[in-house]
């Protein structure tokens, strides 16, 4: 694991590849298609790493030993999918508000339900939001390639020790599975973001303080720094509180500190939009599909650019705001039946088309149907 | 037996006492007179407080980590164990107490519990066993008696309660005890033993519910529940004397089951040793092959 | 210069496998871009198993084989499932025992399974055949890569038999090429 | 600091031989009677409100049942001086 | 239960009132404040009608109990709140895909995660709407009083029944809690509407077929019927399929029935709408305080409308359409973080102003301070 | 014994064999003898078609109720107890048979297992123990034995494996039995048995998964895993008179446990008819007075 | 008319059930418009406990009391806590004994637990007596309809007492609201 | 219809004594093998591509076992006639 290295890889595999880079060393999962490999690659990497590898009775131990082990200092992965996602809520929820590393990987296949679990989908988007009860923030990435699956693996993982939050990896099928060939940077050459740990006196120290960031330091179980961590509202010293001031000033932290990260966290990928009159907006896998077909109307002179989302939520308005007032139309490409095709709509108020291509029959969009909707559009 | 430590020391040592107290819990609860054995207990044990994880659920029991200067850790209802499993894993050392109420450990974390018994983890598990959801209100919670009453079984309960222990035991645990907050001393000396116990150990607690199950079940107040605690309890050693039909209504107390087995954390930890052994030997020969990516053409199956 | 391959077969054939190393020949061997997928089918566990290469030399991106350069088809299923799915000049490869009924004559039926079965004794290595027939064929690959890419995953104690497998595939993969070669000049006399 | 507080509201036994070796922090005390019930010795009765003192504290055998039966914390007993244990 | 009578009921209770009114016989749940008097009730209620009560051993139990007992040919019912709601998110996909009549009471306190047990939110509106993984159709209404509580309750059953589609009732704690004087409808008079049971010969029934109104008759289990269940997607005969038509044929399906029904599903309740010059959209407790805001206003001759969401999810978007033009602009209240306001800037495309107004201490938005904030948009 | 209805007329009569054959099973799959066993034992109870419901989560053992020609309800993974819950009191005619694979049944599903045992409601309970996740691909299960090989436990399972005979007896299932697929008459006599039971029953079959279990365990393919069955099998009387020692390793078969309780549908019926004569009785009184609300005072605590 | 009342006391005291009966009063005994909210606060079981009712001859929009036209006040934290809500007219009823620092020299303070323990033996009807004070002092409900209000909720047997309790406050509530009128009038003058 | 399908592809016996009892269904063989393995008479072997079929049907006991056993269905045995019976 020292220079870099090059392999064929599955973006499942990348995933694991990835955490181990940045210095995962603890994965507690439950089997699912088509998200197992990460779970398998973990089981024969960790312990010779010295690392924790446990298969848990659920996906929701899985999460709750994953919380467990980022307290006590950890860093820490769990990989699943729809169901097994669905499933996740609950403590995801209690992840926000404890404010927990953790990072979450959901391999997308086609839903709801038991639906086609062998069939890629990005049907998911929407509940990465809003899945668990209450208003919380999340962080929600999505990757392309095999290389972005571990690109974005090593960026969740930075971004949840950072920012104390969850982080959701979104992969689709078609990226978890495939293969490819993918050059992986040395050991060193890989971004290493730690958690803050306290530095004052125990005494002083108290968990949920406001800080510059928004984001208080963390102290792991055991070194010292005893307190207390709960699902209840809690007051900056991590007691329960019913006071409106305590409440208040304790939720909106856990906002403004995503808010405040908003630049470094809002990932995209523009490709020809500088000049272009219309825009396909993609991710994931249909991203690559929306590439080629934009090289293919680029090449018969249409003017068609491309805006690939790698940050989902908090959806990265910036981006879009930089053309939809400008483009006549924007098509947005996903394996859904149209979710961040209403974010698009939402932030362009009117201000150009919004069109959506959509495909939920568990195959991926293919260049030429995108190349023919924009062909409608420029 | 040596005096205990009276609570003037207690308070002074484990409680968060400036802040948190007199305690949420109701007079006569029996979640406090656990929490007392607890914390003797763990002095007995001599452990410092920094190498103490306790953790809980949600219930009016799964509200004792709040009270006590430990690592204190409140999670979601019935996943304690799987949030103290990760802890465990991650810090060894931290030597680990659940504390759960009936309807937290049994109840929706059932599954939790009977796999935290077969994974033999070094935990141990505190279950308040008062036959009730109290923090709601008084629903019939799966140790609730046939035919004893609750807001959601108004004409008594119909299932069959589970025997903790015995379902403990069963899922593999190694070391489970149970008495009732009437016998404290007990109740110390048995918390002390599970805690020295290497493996999963589970202690129940009989404690009251005044406010929920006594005075539906006309138990009476928090002394006629302590004092049925007292009346119905029979030792694990006289119980061994006597008849099914003489048992009937009675309370087994004492340590259940105790037997040595492979603790998981020492396990894994061999395991680390012998990955890497093998990594290292592997190291010195040419690369294996990779695995066969021809297992996901039989895997491949739809419904997963 | 871009390739779409697609080899498809019944669960056994090891297809799958066969797919990864061409993948791994072209992209790691000959440092060229190279992805590889397969698609889950509703078949039951032994049943239909297809998977596909991309190789070429720009970067990527629809992952999947659209219209074939090349398909294998290690049965008759196989076969008249994807043919269509074939460029006007792409090749058909076959194992001439398994696909009895050729969809059209430009196809190369090569004997593969009794090939290897004849050649090592044992059916298992004919994947690996196949896979010399492949490049035998049509030069998606070269056979230095396809040799070191099988050498670095078959286990070990079979890398002789993998090897001439491979090696009996090109040949045949090669000769059934030229064959085909001939015939074509044949008719356009 | 509740807790000392408590004490102080308590009435302090010294410790000596035949005092009143019982220390009660009202403040915490939940009047539940659990104390006073299972005294083995009867030392213990309900004062206004509920709230229990020693009554007879020269009967009190310092087995501590009480303080450790008290859901509250809102007991204490004191042991007999080193000199005297035993 | 002949008569109209006259109560002093909570919300919880006007739901169970309304469940038995509407012939529900069937319950099953798991206790959590602030949703337990609904469970209390039926366990009171329903054996001496000879109904099923049964606490199951969470609320996943519960609603796979609840669902299984649809099947069998019950009118179900199962209340929780936020986290119970998390948990059951996976069986809630399962309910869309296999079409199967329930309803899910959610009475909402403020979260994330245990947050505050007892106090009101609003904070599980997108949560209902996105919670389980896949595309899902949906079915969501929100009572902003206890006898609307009894109306929705019913109309709940009524729509799960009809489109054979989960219909979830969110009630904020507010209205879960709150005792008021109610006049419940005599028992003739409550509306109800049954599955529609096959009438073709067993050979001939196909249990998901097209009907006209995309919704197929649905048979009960030992009623001769014979058929399969299943989460996977399935075929008309209910059996797994991966024929990309037979995927297309039956998801479309799932939402076009609903798509057809949008007129009686989305329920709006307008005030003053028809010569505002700004308006107000508001659901749930929220909605009374937004009422009596818009009175004073009026009465100071503020041209203030109000638009009282019954459904949010479809989100009603025709009842908007008739005055976002119109209006300068809209003010979106509720007790989250702007979940609604989110629907609301969508549908708006930049046509008016919108505005939110939020609460998120566990306090209910009070009638001075929308009136304040009205007050800057008219 | 009988001779038992050949295959010919079960395929006829019970399968869903014009599209759905043959099954998805891999060759020398267990799954397909359980099938066949359960449908002779269903015929042998006489009961029509229509009077059955058959449920299953999901994992390859799950896919069973695809296959046959009753009420059939392919559920979610680890929920088929719930979801069989809900039919049989909606519908108490219906004979419900939940077949279930060990991960399905004990791995996620495991606190609805305890649970429908503990409630002994008129339910069979088919686990298909094949010792590993077959669907997903050879991942450890629950009832993996200590050092068996899985994709997940590369160096050999750390956890204790549950016995689930025991364990549902522990929660309170009051007819349990196990056999293996090699034992195919002793299946379905004791299928017959478990469905002629009134309460929760429990029938554990040791059944191959040549696939993922077999192979990476050298236990060999179909026909070596049926002969290790063979090998392992000890009738419970004989288990009486053998040490632990000599039981280690060995697979205990026949009827572990079988009690009469009260079954929980007939119970409810009962409170049924309770209920409403105690609701005529008040109807002859007057109106008893309200519940107190005060009770949510009393409930006022924060966490639930 | 609309009247905002709020009921404040601790755990124990039942002003909960006062607070629902008043509201049965007034919104079915009397036929007008009642709501009756509660709120949950920090405190541990036994602590405060608060319960507003709402009576209007109009539908009533928000449902909780905002500027209160009375406030029962059992205990002196409740008091304190709750007086600065009450609108400049409204009326505040305390329990003498419990409460003994009054905020205001209007407020009507009546010893309402000495009350019912003297006329009645024990503490347990002050809450019923409590809503005889409101009653008698305010005439926000009519003696009828709480009368009737009070023994369709009570237990049986109880009934007798629960009435007594009930005019025992009324009349207390009565000659309060008298000698504070009259005082009113002497600081007229 | 796939079994009856099935069965015309099967050597299908006529249930005489003395006469091959077994019908085999090959379309849903899986060659697995079992039947063979653990016939108690060795009645069974494996054909081409391992398709069981009655190598010495006299030997045949008729004790079902290899119908039972089979994973897939894909045995039938037939029974002595009513006559021949015990
Ligand atoms: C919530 C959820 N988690 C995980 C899965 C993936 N999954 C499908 S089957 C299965 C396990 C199957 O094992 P078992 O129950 O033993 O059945 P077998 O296949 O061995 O017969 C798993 C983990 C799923 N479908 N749903
Ligand atoms: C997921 C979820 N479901 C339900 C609840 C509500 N709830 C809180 S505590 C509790 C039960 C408490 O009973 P028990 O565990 O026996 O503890 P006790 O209060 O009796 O000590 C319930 C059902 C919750 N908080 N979360
Ligand atoms: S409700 Fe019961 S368990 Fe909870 S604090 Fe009160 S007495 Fe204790
Ligand atoms: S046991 Fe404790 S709380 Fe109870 S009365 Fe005695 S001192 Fe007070
Ligand atoms: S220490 Fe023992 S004897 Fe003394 S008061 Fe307490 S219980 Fe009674
Ligand atoms: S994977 Fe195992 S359990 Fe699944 S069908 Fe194949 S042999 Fe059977
Ligand atoms: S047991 Fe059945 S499937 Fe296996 S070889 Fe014999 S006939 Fe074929
Ligand atoms: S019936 Fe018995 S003897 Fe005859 S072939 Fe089958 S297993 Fe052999
Ligand atoms: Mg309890
Ligand atoms: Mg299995």
């Amino acid at each position: 694991m020292s220079g870099p290295r090059e392999l064929l890889l599955q973006g499942n595999e990348a995933v694991v590849e990835a955490a181990l880079a940045v210095g995962c060393n603890f994965y507690a999962g439950y089997p699912i298609t088509p998200s197992t490999e990460v779970a398998e690659g973990m089981a024969a990497k960790l312990p010779a790493l010295g690392g924790t590898f446990i298969q848990m009775e659920d996906e929701i131990a899985s999460l709750g030993a994953c919380l467990g082990a980022s307290l006590a200092g950890a860093k820490v992965l769990t990989a699943t999918s729809g169901p097994g996602f669905s499933l996740k809520q609950e403590l995801i929820g209690y992840a926000c508000i404890a404010e927990i590393p953790v990072v979450i990987v959901n391999v997308m296949r086609a839903g709801p339900s038991t639906g086609l679990p062998t069939s890629p989908a990005q049907g998911d988007v929407m509940q990465a939001r809003w899945g668990t009860h209450g208003d919380h923030p999340i962080i929600v990435l999505t990757a392309a390639s095999v290389r972005e699956a571990f690109d974005l693996t090593v960026k969740a993982f930075n971004l949840a020790e950072k920012y104390r939050n969850p982080v959701i990896l979104l992969l689709d099928e078609v990226v978890g599975h495939m293969r490819e060939k993918v050059r992986l940077p040395a050991a060193e050459a890989v971004e290493r973001i730690e958690r803050i740990r306290p530095s004052m006196p125990p005494e002083w120290f108290a968990p949920y303080e406001e800080t510059n960031t928004g984001v208080p330091p963390m102290a792991a179980f055991g070194d010292g720094y005893r307190h207390h961590v709960t699902g209840l509202t809690h007051d900056r010293m991590g007691f329960p509180t019913q006071k409106k001031t305590e409440i208040l000033e304790g939720t909106d932290r856990l906002f403004k500190k995503i808010t405040r990260g908003f630049r470094e966290i809002c990932l995209t990928e523009g490709h020809g939009l500088e000049d272009a009159d219309a825009a396909i907006i993609a991710y994931g896998s249909v991203a690559r599909s929306a590439r080629e077909a934009m090289e293919v109307l680029r090449s018969q002179g249409k003017k068609v650019g491309l805006l690939k989302l790698q940050t989902l939520w908090p959806f990265p308005r910036a981006a879009l705001e930089k053309f939809v007032g400008r483009v006549k139309s924007v098509l947005v490409c996903e394996m859904n039946r149209g979710q961040i095709y209403r974010e698009v709509l939402r932030v362009a108020r009117g201000r150009c088309e919004v069109r959506k291509l959509n495909r939920v029959d568990g195959e991926l969009i293919t260049p030429g149907e995108i190349a023919k909707a924009m062909r409608e559009l420029v | 037996m040596a005096a205990p430590v009276p609570n003037r020391e207690i308070i002074h040592q484990y409680l968060r006492h400036a802040k948190k107290f007199p305690h949420i819990w109701c007079p006569g609860c029996g979640n406090g007179v656990v929490l007392g054995c607890l914390l003797r207990a763990i002095h007995q044990m001599g452990w410092t407080k920094d190498e103490v994880m306790m953790a809980s659920g949600i219930g009016c029991s799964s509200r004792a980590p709040v009270y006590v200067d430990f690592n204190t850790l409140h999670t979601a209802h019935g996943r304690a164990l799987t949030f103290a499993t990760g802890v465990k894993l991650a810090k060894p050392k931290l030597n680990t107490v659940v504390v759960m109420g009936d309807g937290d450990a049994l109840g929706i974390g059932g599954n939790h519990f009977i796999h935290a018994c077969r994974r033999n983890i070094d935990i141990t598990a505190v279950v308040v066993n008062n036959f009730i959801y109290g923090m709601t209100g008084g629903q019939q919670s799966p140790t609730t008696p046939q035919g004893a009453r609750a807001t959601t079984a108004l004409w008594g309960a119909l299932e069959q309660p589970f025997d903790i222990a015995q379902l403990a035991a069963a899922a593999g645990a190694t070391f489970v005890a149970r008495t009732t907050t009437y016998h404290v001393r007990e109740l110390e000396g048995l918390l002390v033993k599970a805690f020295a116990h290497q493996g999963f150990s589970v202690v129940e607690v009989i404690a009251a519910c005044p406010t929920c199950y006594g005075r539906r079940n006309k138990l009476g107040d928090a002394v006629g529940m302590m004092r049925w605690q007292k009346d119905v309890a029979v030792s694990v050693e006289k119980a061994q004397g006597m008849t099914a039909e003489e048992l009937g209504g009675k309370i087994v107390t004492g340590v259940i089951a105790s037997r040595e087995a492979p603790e998981y954390v020492t396990e894994y930890a061999k395991l680390c040793a012998r990955a890497r052994e093998l990594e290292q030997a592997a190291a010195r020969q040419p690369a294996p092959p990779k695995p066969s990516p021809e297992r996901t053409d039989m895997a491949a199956n739809e419904p997963r | 210069m871009k390739s779409e391959i697609r080899l498809a077969g019944s669960g056994g054939q090891g297809v799958i496998t066969a797919a990864v190393i061409l993948a791994e020949a072209a992209g790691l061997h000959e440092g060229r871009y190279a992805t590889q997928t397969q698609s889950y089918g509703p078949e039951a566990r032994g049943g239909a198993s297809k998977a596909e290469v991309v190789i070429s030399d720009q970067p990527i991106h629809y992952p999947k084989a659209q219209k074939l350069d090349v398909l294998l088809a290690m049965t008759q299923e196989a076969c008249d499932r994807y043919f269509h799915d074939l460029k006007m000049e792409g090749t058909l490869i076959v194992d001439a025992d398994l696909v009895p009924n050729l969809p059209t004559s430009a196809a190369l039926a090569v004997p593969i399974t009794r090939l290897v079965k004849e050649g090592l004794g044992r059916e298992l290595f004919a994947n690996i055949a196949a896979l010399g027939v492949v490049a035998g064929a049509t030069g998606v690959v070269g056979m230095e890569a396809l040799t070191a890419a099988v050498l670095a995953r078959v286990p070990p104690g079979t890398e002789a038999a993998n090897k001439k497998a491979l090696e009996l595939g090109f040949t045949a993969g090669q000769s059934a090429q030229a064959d085909h070669a001939t015939e074509a000049e044949l008719a356009d006399e | 600091m509740a807790a000392r507080a408590a004490g102080k509201g308590g009435k302090k036994a010294p410790g000596q031989p035949g005092e009143n070796p019982l220390t009660f922090y009202p403040a915490w005390c939940k009047k539940c009677g659990i104390c006073i019930a299972f005294c083995p010795k009867s030392v213990l009765e309900a004062g206004p409100g509920g709230q229990p003192f020693g009554a007879r504290p020269e009967a009190c055998i310092r087995c501590h049942l009480c303080e450790l039966r008290c859901p509250d914390f809102a007991i204490s007993v004191a042991d007999a001086p080193k000199e005297e244990a035993r």
